[in-house]
């Protein structure tokens, strides 16, 4: 495949108009509200940081801010740990019933939030989990446990299995073969798995601000709340959006090489 | 001898996975289905209601029935349009992206954004993006003296919704495509151009055909998303003007959440969840078919 | 100290890969499994590994059953044709990798390791990765860590077949003597008779899953007990003729007929296939005791110090073997002399029923 | 009908060589005939696939200039230069049937139907794929696919020049011998220039008119399969050719005598004394040291190997390892035996090279 002009043309072109709006928003986030509505300005004629001054000063955003990282981080980690034995089992055995179970899971990828909206709020506040990370993290295994699943599996059967049989022939006991040998050679794998699991899970809003009324109000549900406040705080609204990029751009950024050695998701 | 083994202790490996999705899938199904058969006086007070919530709801002449028809057309026509567009586009960018070099890094990277900031922000910069007074697209369009109005015109907020959507998903196909790519040998690059293949050619006999599978999971992951689209409508056109962007979730969440109308929601609820099932299973029936007949 | 198949099979679904496969392995031997691909050699070495249960038969280790004993509980080492070692570990801790899961001791590792490494010479390599090495010191490497295990049962499965031929020869000289030391039971997989020959030790001819002769390699060699065993064990393939024997003549499938002569002469008369290596197969020279045929030369292949000359005589191609590098070309019309006394005779149940005069060897 | 020419052709991966060690392939003038059929030759990663891409153009050399006839194709791209290449690994087009794979190359040079159909029923013919033509490819075994690649590199008729990358790695032993002869009687119906690579010796002597043994990025010898078996130019053809390979022994030259740790060895003709502190080999093929009870080289034997239709010795000759013939007539071989040498067969190598004598 050599790399032609045209193609070069194409991609920025794409990425440019892909930027813009984002760019908007930062934009927006560097002006006040008077300077904004004063006016269209394809860049920031007087850049301020005030809003995001102002956001680190107010504790409901900070703490905001750190509850949706927690169950993120939460959601990411169940997901990946329950998920790597599952894959390694449907790719290497063949069990009773594995063929329904695999599309029984892939079938909550399905699942539309809001079904589960009503219910979740029921169940987690008879469980008296309403109102915690945990809510919100435990909801959020509803997809991203069964796309965990699903990637991990293409990556299993990456690994030839005479790795294993050997390690087995070496006296390796499963689980020290597992975490010692096979781990590793799935790295990329898991990479890539956290990567979306972190992803689904930290742009979801539907169920996180359901699950939620004060303690673990996530950042998302704190703009959405700051709506209503008098008038559109455009500037204020930017900032906070700004600020909701960063976590992700950083994930991203460490996962871009597994991501760009390609991977193949598993059967469907 | 590659046949798998039969090994049924391999249970204990999907019992955690079967735990968390039990906990997070079963039990509220239940209470969906538990409502979608009762009725209440309030009071937690309920009794049973047999199947007559679904009968309204698929009868468009109820009220509900006639609402939740609109809604699901609305939805699907979504659907389709934002697939039309999002899968060739985000295969013609996969195949622009270079296989190596440090470009490719930075563009994954910037690509990506979009998919990592939460639904509701989506929203937000739409929002602004689209206002004729401070946002750019919406003043751009209007400059060219377009017809633009969001909150006004039905067009116009459709329009946003795919843009919006198309802007906010395509990277994933890209990047599912790409992935797809990179797992063709180069060797197959070289016989083709041995073999004095076009572009073309090239495209239609070696990429596409080893991108399918690829393809088949971009396009039902896209469709689940799609027809469940809930967070970016509410945000910038809060389902209208009038219905015109309330999707099916929007419906349900303002039924349920909104009327705290139960039995509706519930009946709604599964009846969605249903069709969504029906949709991935048929296509994804008809994509394997495809396969076996091409193999015999 | 042996180890015992005793009528093993293995069946997937109705196809039998295994058929009651029996064989007694002693320590310190080497044994050769000879047989085309697909005949069963991975199979059974699975089988022997404990890798895969068999349908029937038991697995008996000094008398004592191991049939259904997990494969970690085995002592038990293999090596795959395609390099398999660990792709994250450094090689010295690929190979101390089975002394490491038994708890040997640091030193003793230490040691062990540094052995196996001078033996496999890979001592300048050890901290490099699987992925940073040649094929060949990839599968030295995997080779080094069935060494180090001292395991009772060692399977090595065609090892060298993905090696430029230049290394296989060396390591080919080398594998035999580097083993043999070690007092393990050796079971070796190939394709090739010459490297069976090359190995020595005893020799198990395999075709589609059935064991058709066990013995020493070289007397397998001269004294194929079957047919299926004489063209497993001739490279290039054995060359077949079918004669019907009767008093002084045998007249061949196109209805010639030719003085009986050597050991043909000596059989009863019946209906027989001779097979007879490239090896009994001249051209041109008559042979004291000869069949000839004319033919003409379909193509020449040049091996590294012998020449092999495939002549079509009518009645199938055969192929004759000129030692040093020599070519016909294509279409030449030759003169071909079998040594009746160098022929194999099976009967029609392709049953040897008379082996030719062998020079004795040291 | 091409003569393609290599001036002074070298490539680096790194760019501009800088060292000697930098070169995946070292400079090279060497001039390919027409219609003729070349064995690149050698072990893996001695830049036999380099050149070989190279020549197709999928690889641009970083020095020198490649000629079809005359013209300078150096930088010409792989798809004008009327080049047919086989890969190691089979490469097929999964949708197409095993016909449309064959067609391919025709279809995408605009050639009429008939022709086409023609060609590729001939190339289906010839590689036994005639059953399995309007089968789809994807669902074939690896040898089949194979069949298909090799098909497809043989299906156009006016290529410059055939090139075949070690093209039966993949090929059941049962059938490689089989395509070999194929390949060469393809060669011998047509006129087309074929390169072969591989790193079997009996697939390059028995495919090849001429082999190029190449090692570590250099052509060591350009000749007949005869000439490399026979007279070895350098002693890294004595080793590659030929299994055992030809056996090494350090000597000190005087006129027409060596001699190995002070064991005289008669030599066929008179050689000039070598240069100071050069390294002087006899060179001598097992196949020429027979061991024999008449007197001879007197040696010890170590290890007898059995390899059914011959018999070989392990033997040392001083404190030297050499490797000699058991004739078949020697029933049993003792401790001590002598050998005997072939003198027209025993060759000097100073510093590696083959030195000419002259005959007395």
């Amino acid at each position: 495949m050599r790399q032609g002009y045209a193609s070069k043309i194409v991609l920025t072109v794409y990425l440019v108009l892909l930027m813009l709006p984002i760019y908007w928003l930062i934009n927006m986030s560097l002006r006040t509200n008077t300077d904004i509505v004063s006016g269209l300005a394809l860049w920031p004629h007087h850049p301020t940081l005030v809003k995001y001054v102002e956001i680190f000063n107010d504790p409901s955003w900070v703490n905001a801010f750190g509850v949706s990282l927690t169950y993120v981080a939460i959601n990411t980690v169940i997901s990946v740990t329950v998920a790597l034995p599952a894959a390694y089992a449907f790719n290497r055995y063949h069990f009773v019933g594995d063929k329904h179970l695999f599309f029984w899971l892939l079938t909550n990828l399905m699942a539309p939030a809001a079904v589960f909206a009503m219910p979740f709020f029921q169940l987690y506040y008879a469980v008296g989990l309403f109102d915690t990370v945990w809510a919100v993290a435990l909801a959020h295994c509803l997809f991203n446990v069964p796309l965990a699943v699903w990637i991990l599996e293409g990556f299993v059967s990456g690994v030839p299995r005479e790795i294993d049989e050997t390690a087995a022939i070496d006296g390796y006991s499963f689980p020290h073969f597992f975490i010692r040998i096979f781990l590793p050679l799935i790295a990329n794998g898991v990479g890539v798995t956290a990567f979306f699991c972190f992803m689904f899970s930290w742009v979801e809003e539907l169920l996180a601000t359901t699950l939620t009324s004060s303690n673990a109000l996530p950042f998302a549900a704190v703009m959405t709340r700051s709506y209503s406040a008098a008038g559109m705080d455009w500037a204020l609204l930017s900032a906070a959006g700004v600020l909701t990029m960063v976590p992700g751009a950083v994930v991203i950024w460490f996962v871009r090489n597994h991501i760009a050695k390609g991977f193949a998701l598993g059967r469907v | 001898m590659n046949h798998k083994p039969l090994n049924n202790r391999a249970w204990f490996f999907v019992l955690p996975v079967l735990a968390f999705v039990m906990f997070s899938s079963i039990i509220p199904a239940m209470t969906v289905v538990n409502y979608s058969v009762q009725d209440t006086m309030g009071a937690n007070s309920f009794f049973w209601n047999g199947d007559q919530w679904f009968r309204d709801l698929l009868d468009p002449s109820t009220e509900i029935g006639a609402r939740f028809n609109d809604a699901l057309f609305r939805t699907l026509a979504f659907s389709l349009v934002a697939l039309a567009i999002e899968v060739p586009l985000g295969i013609v960018i996969a195949l622009n992206l270079p296989r190596k070099g440090k470009a490719v890094g930075v563009s994954l990277v910037l690509m990506a954004l979009p998919m990592l900031i939460p639904w509701n922000v989506v929203g937000t910069i739409w929002q602004i993006f689209t206002r004729a007074d401070i946002g750019l697209f919406g003043a751009a369009l209007t400059g060219l003296g377009l017809h633009y109005n969001v909150t006004e015109d039905a067009v116009s907020a459709w329009v946003t919704i795919v843009v919006i959507d198309v802007w906010h998903w395509t990277p994933l196909v890209i990047l599912l495509s790409y992935a797809g790519l990179r797992a063709i040998p180069d060797a197959f690059y070289q016989a083709a151009r041995i073999d004095g293949a076009s572009r073309w050619a090239i495209f239609l006999n070696i990429e596409l055909p080893k991108l399918q599978k690829v393809l088949v999971i971009a396009v039902l992951l896209r469709f689940m998303q799609t027809f469940m689209i809930y967070t970016e409508p509410v945000v910038v056109t809060g389902g209208g003007p009038g219905s015109a962007t309330t999707f099916l979730s929007i419906d349900l969440v303002k039924i349920a959440l909104g009327q705290v109308d139960l039995g509706n929601a519930a009946a709604m609820s599964l009846v969605y969840y249903l069709i969504t099932l029906t949709v991935c299973w048929v296509f994804y029936t008809i994509m394997t078919q495809i396969e076996r007949r091409r193999d015999a | 100290m042996t180890f015992v198949l005793d009528k093993i099979s293995l069946y997937v679904g109705e196809k039998a890969l295994i058929r009651e496969a029996s064989l007694t392995l002693e320590r310190g031997a080497m044994h050769v499994l000879l047989g085309p691909t697909l005949a069963g050699k991975s199979t059974l070495m699975r089988l022997m590994a404990g890798l895969d249960r068999p349908t029937a038969g038991r697995l008996l280790d000094n008398g004592a059953d191991v049939t259904g004993v997990p494969v970690r509980r085995r002592s038990v080492a293999m090596v795959y044709q395609q390099f398999v070692n660990y792709p994250s570990l450094s090689v010295y801790e690929n190979i101390a990798s089975p002394l490491r899961v038994a708890g040997v001791a640091r030193s003793e590792v230490e040691s062990r390791v540094k052995d196996a490494a001078r033996l496999m010479r890979l001592e300048n390599l050890l901290d490099r990765l699987p992925a940073q090495l040649s094929g060949g010191q990839q599968q030295r490497t995997a080779i080094a860590r069935a060494l180090v295990k001292r395991a009772e049962l060692v399977l090595l499965d065609e090892p060298l077949a993905n090696l430029d031929y230049k290394l296989r020869e060396e390591l080919r000289e080398e594998l035999p003597r580097i083993f043999a030391k070690s007092h393990s039971i050796l079971v070796y997989a190939t394709t090739e008779p010459t490297e069976a020959l090359l190995l020595g030790g005893s020799v198990v001819t395999l075709s589609e899953g059935r064991v058709t002769q066990v013995g020493p390699t070289a007397l397998v060699y001269r004294r194929p007990d079957n047919i299926e065993a004489a063209r497993v064990f001739s490279d290039p393939p054995l060359n077949e003729l079918k004669i019907d024997k009767r008093g002084p003549l045998v007249t061949l499938e196109n209805g010639r007929q030719l003085p009986a002569v050597g050991a043909v002469s000596r059989l009863s008369d019946g209906v027989y296939r001779l097979g007879f290596r490239a090896d009994a197969v001249t051209i041109g020279e008559a042979q004291p005791a000869s069949l000839s045929f004319p033919g003409q030369v379909a193509v020449t292949e040049i091996g590294g110090s012998e020449s092999f000359i495939h002549v079509d005589v009518g009645l199938g191609v055969w192929v004759c073997l000129v030692s040093g590098v020599h070519e016909w070309l294509p279409g030449v019309n030759v003169e071909v002399t079998i040594d009746a006394n160098r022929a194999f005779v099976f009967d029609a149940a392709g049953q040897l029923s008379a082996a030719p005069y062998i020079a004795k060897t040291a | 009908m091409t003569r393609i020419t290599l001036d002074g052709v070298a490539h680096s991966y790194s760019g501009k060589a800088q060292t000697e060690r930098d070169y995946a392939l070292k400079p090279l003038h060497h001039v390919w005939e027409k219609g003729a059929a070349y064995a690149l030759l050698g072990p893996s990663g001695c830049g036999k696939t380099t050149l070989l891409n190279i020549i197709s153009g999928l690889v641009i050399p970083s020095e020198g200039r490649l000629l079809f006839d005359d013209v300078d194709v150096t930088r010409l791209p792989t798809e004008k230069r009327h080049i047919a290449q086989v890969f190691q690994f089979p490469v097929i087009y999964d949708t197409m049937t095993v016909a449309e794979n064959l067609a391919f190359p025709l279809k995408n040079r605009r050639l009429p139907k008939p022709m086409i159909e023609r060609r590729v029923a001939e190339i289906a013919e010839m590689l036994d794929l005639t059953a399995d033509l309007n089968r789809r490819a994807r669902g074939l075994t690896a040898d089949a696919k194979q069949k298909i690649s090799l098909g497809r590199g043989l299906v156009r008729a006016n290529v410059a020049a055939i090139l075949f990358d070690e093209p039966l790695t993949v090929i059941d032993p049962a059938l490689k011998w089989k395509l070999r002869s194929k390949l060469k009687a393809v060669h011998r119906a047509s006129d087309i220039l074929m390169i072969y690579v591989t790193h079997d010796q009996t697939e390059a002597l028995t495919f090849a008119d001429k082999v190029v043994v190449m090692n570590e990025g250099k052509a060591v010898q350009i000749g007949t399969p005869a000439d490399l078996f026979e007279r070895p130019q350098h002693t890294f053809v004595g080793y590659f050719i030929g299994s055992p390979g030809m056996n090494l022994l350090p000597a000190k030259l005087s006129g027409a005598r060596a001699s190995v740790d002070g064991i005289e060895i008669q030599l066929a003709g008179a050689y000039p004394s070598p240069p100071k502190d050069a390294r002087v080999q006899l060179g001598i093929r097992p196949d020429y040291a027979m061991l024999s009870a008449a007197p001879g080289i007197p040696v010890k034997v170590r290890r007898v190997t059995d390899l059914g239709r011959k018999r070989l010795a392990h033997v040392s000759l001083g404190a030297h390892h050499m490797v000699a013939t058991i004739p078949n007539e020697m029933s049993n071989v003792g401790e001590e035996a002598n050998v005997v040498f072939d003198p027209a067969r025993t060759h000097v190598y100073v510093d590696d090279i083959l030195a000419q004598g002259t005959p007395t």
